[in-house]
């Protein structure tokens, strides 16, 4: 039996990390969050709209007792601003989990390595348990691990464009060298991109277009689901060897005898 | 009084508080978090923080994100 | 809910379709099936050993009332020798199911195309329900489906070499132009492979050396299960596009105000 | 008279039927299948095929494969 | 030095061959020609138009002192169709070299192996100097050098796609198994395609869509000229082992005195 | 004609940089520096050894009337002693040109990002023209631009591993993004992965073992010359677009007619 | 009498060669190839191979191709 | 007097410069680059920069590297 994923006091059965934007609609989200399985999801931070007082939000379709929530600041471009992002999510929310996002580019939506480990020292400091994303650099991601973060989420490929992992090698990298949990974060588009990260051997994987923006996200919630559990059993139970030749499966002797040409 | 929230210019009442602001703006008080200058304001005290002239608040709330 | 996989009288609700080879012991082979979840595995035809009075055979850890069988033709170099190993198989067995492998070369394993499609003509005459082993031509699987087999198997990797698809492309083409099932056939060496070939829209994926050869088989077999039931869930989900550049999964409006520069 | 079994010479009494072999042999019939001479005996008929000078015969089994 | 490529009685120094097709005109083909350092191009037969008094033709664009012509027998689906287009080919232009292409499918233009090899063989005895175009087959190679071919030519992805070698591994067992000259035949797409093929170890590469398609289809003949020196320099040289961890360019010692951190 | 890369002074013929370290000797150096068509080469900077009176030292080896030295700071772990290392360079050979690296760990010598800017910015001020060695990250990258850096040099896999382009896609994102010259630094094997660097429309790139450690370091240094122009006369020819399906190079009409089936 | 040349029906005089043909659609021999019946014509035999009623006469030149 | 040149300790006689520490040393001036005290001397003032008790000296020069 494989052991729970230890993030803070959370204790993670699913390695499964999924977000809560772009969904058709909330009630979609919620069905896919349940066929998930996961156990943490992620959500924004955004000034109030005062002049809507449409009724229900989004917090009335998460379940927090079946659900920790990790709250991100997702949008900011300095520390300074994640910083009170994070404080306000705190506050709002009473977890002291964040999911640290700096950005250094709207376009590619690439994290400022020295921004996001600025504010990553300063939220261990303020008491958080800090997840950052962060650019697939076992540099930045050790000195996020000095830093005090709880994990570090390299990023597969950018934001929502569900290319896979573009460099498996550097994950591997960053999973080999990090003593703090390793969570592939953004890049995921279908099922086996999710099932490459864990046979690396990362820790969990967080993602949200993939599974909000699929034809029909509740299935591919599904899919993940047994993706993630898929690479995590074969990373398990290691794999063959690979071979450049062929090796029979079934005896090479006690054939018939051939028949005779003519 | 002139204050900025979210933002946008807001005057307020002389003694006005962040719960007042929030009541008079019809926000529920467990669904906010506030900042006020750039400094969480605990919710707890929503009812004896005062706002002054200039003060810049923030009222944000949790949407759907990744 | 998916439907089940139609291959002659069969109805197969797993899309997974194992071996018999190459385990530890006969013991944790029953558990690697059991553990699969398939409901189709395949055996090879030998002569007995006259001088062997070994007490259980292979067929004493096959509950046939679970797992149909499927004999193959391994080890076979002409068309002649694999149509009469399967008219022994059927006599055998009971099954007019065939796994035709006409091996070209026995260091390669892949499949002489000539004189599999010969053999394929004459035990579709015989009555058979053949599934061919093929190199992964989508003519050789045209020429195969014209003499009226039942299913078509390219190769995904050399057998036993574990390299996984080596030819995706190749692979959605003849599962594009075919008219009757694709099974994915040797190749598969851990999980994620098992998913991108069911990503790719075929109907079942075969294997033997990915799971038996695996440090721990059974739960290898647990993780082939997932991967396939992900990567067809996947597949019927349909994936998001591809995007060559990143999309926020975060509102990009109503962020705090930035700190002010110093 | 002489026979071949799985490929190796065999001497068989005059009269040899495939379930006598069989029998010879302590195998049996329902583990194994017969080809003589390239064609599949149906195990119904294993009592009365009679094996003649010079027959090769296959008797086969299944194993474990891929 | 390298050695010259021997094909029947050529003996080429460039190892790249190049097609007549899809060219913006004659005039840009033979400049195309010139700068791709060719000694070998390929040529269709087909039948004369009667209406159609055009002056110039193909050859009158093709210095046959510069260039050995190889026709081919693009868009025959059987063996008769193939020895027959080949006779009149010789007949037409003197040579007994012919590219021996029999289509199992107008879609995809993979060949058809069975009558592919039955074509050879004819081809074969009847004098020819056979250079069949087939699918990436260790086994169909086997079979064609036994009916003694000259070369045989894998495709490396369909005719006109541009997608690159999509199976570089099978390209790598054909080669190693083959004792006639392996010609990588269509799919190269652009440089890097053809210094990859040639890395393999393969003899030479035929190509014409990524020169002809280019939008400057000089300057890519040029370069696909030299990718194919590069890689077959590269071949020749013996690249470096692959390491999975760095290793320093300079002295690991000698470094000057750290800084002291304040 | 292709324009020559600008990098401070220097206008570069020759897109191609090469190291001068692992050679099996300095005479073999010279040979493959001459074979490489380079224009640029660099040298790493260490403390003289007092005891050793040896007479001929690297630059005995190097013609610079025909070689522009680039000193490295390889080695260096921070920015203040790459600082200091560079301007000891620069006393040392009389030029402002540094390539500069502040490397983040021994084992994968990965970058420091925080360093690398920190350090750059210093450089630049001091009049250097400054080529940092850096991870593929956009956004480190234009942080580098903006602290007056020459051109960037990104990882296409760690130094030494000869792992090719780890990462193509981010290599094209910084290439996009730059407003000056970006430079493939590290990763490159074998003459495909420089062609494919340059295909992706780099300016140039620089190797040093991949050449250094070839079986024969002058055959592979010519291989890598021929490369790199390929690969960038493919760039500027621009290639074919991919097309998923066949695309005939023979004219599809005008076939003799097909023989009559018996 | 009537033949067929290229596919398309063509009425030939009495006495007609593969030579008198190529001249009447004004055809240098030495840029095509010949068959007859699906067997190739010698050029060196233009002149004297007599064409008859009913043949099918393939002409080929060599075109850009692949 | 003592001194560090490259990390090792060597005792220097009062007096010494750069200059004369490369002669007693055997290296040309124009194949090393000289620091005192991490600060860069120019190679124009080798002959007249005065060394001190307790500088930390560096001399370095050009190696092969990538």
């Amino acid at each position: 039996m494989d052991s729970p994923l230890k993030i803070g006091a959370l204790e993670l059965r699913s390695r499964l990390i999924v977000g809560t934007g772009k969904y058709p609609s909330l009630e979609v989200m919620q069905r896919a969050h349940a066929a998930s399985g996961t156990q943490l999801v992620t959500v924004a931070i955004r000034r109030i709209n005062l002049d809507d007082r449409s009724g229900k939000t989004l917090l009335d379709y998460l379940d927090r007792t079946q659900y920790a929530v990790l709250p991100n600041t997702a949008g900011c471009t300095t520390a300074k601003d994640a910083v009170l992002t994070a404080q306000l999510a705190r506050e709002l929310l009473g977890t002291n989990l964040i999911k640290l996002e700096v950005i250094g580019d709207a376009q590619t939506l690439y994290p400022d390595t020295t921004e996001t480990i600025a504010a990553a020292s300063e939220l261990v400091r303020d008491g958080f348990i800090v997840l950052p994303y962060i650019v697939d650099d076992p540099i930045a991601c050790a000195r996020l691990e000095d830093a005090g973060c709880a994990a570090v989420m390299p990023l597969g490929a950018p934001i929502g464009s569900g290319l896979g992992l573009c460099n498996p090698y550097s994950i591997a990298i960053i999973k080999e060298r990090a003593n703090v949990p390793v969570i592939v974060d953004a890049g995921v588009g279908t099922a086996s991109d999710a099932a490459i990260a864990m046979e690396l051997g990362v820790d969990a994987v967080l993602m949200n277009t993939g599974i909000a923006l699929a034809r029909d996200p509740v299935l591919m919630a599904d899919a993940m689901r047994k993706a993630v559990e898929a690479g995590r059993a074969a990373y398990l139970a290691g794999r063959m060897q690979k071979r450049p030749y062929a090796s029979a499966s079934s005896p090479t002797t006690g054939l018939i005898a051939p028949a005779v040409r003519a | 009084m002139k204050t900025t929230v979210n933002g946008e210019e807001r005057a307020l009442a002389e003694g006005a508080t962040v719960a007042s602001l929030l009541r008079e703006s019809g926000l529920a008080s467990e669904v906010v978090a506030i900042a006020v200058n750039r400094s969480v304001v605990p919710r707890a005290t929503f009812e004896e923080r005062a706002l002054a002239e200039g003060d810049a608040i923030e009222i944000i709330r949790a949407v759907a994100g990744g």
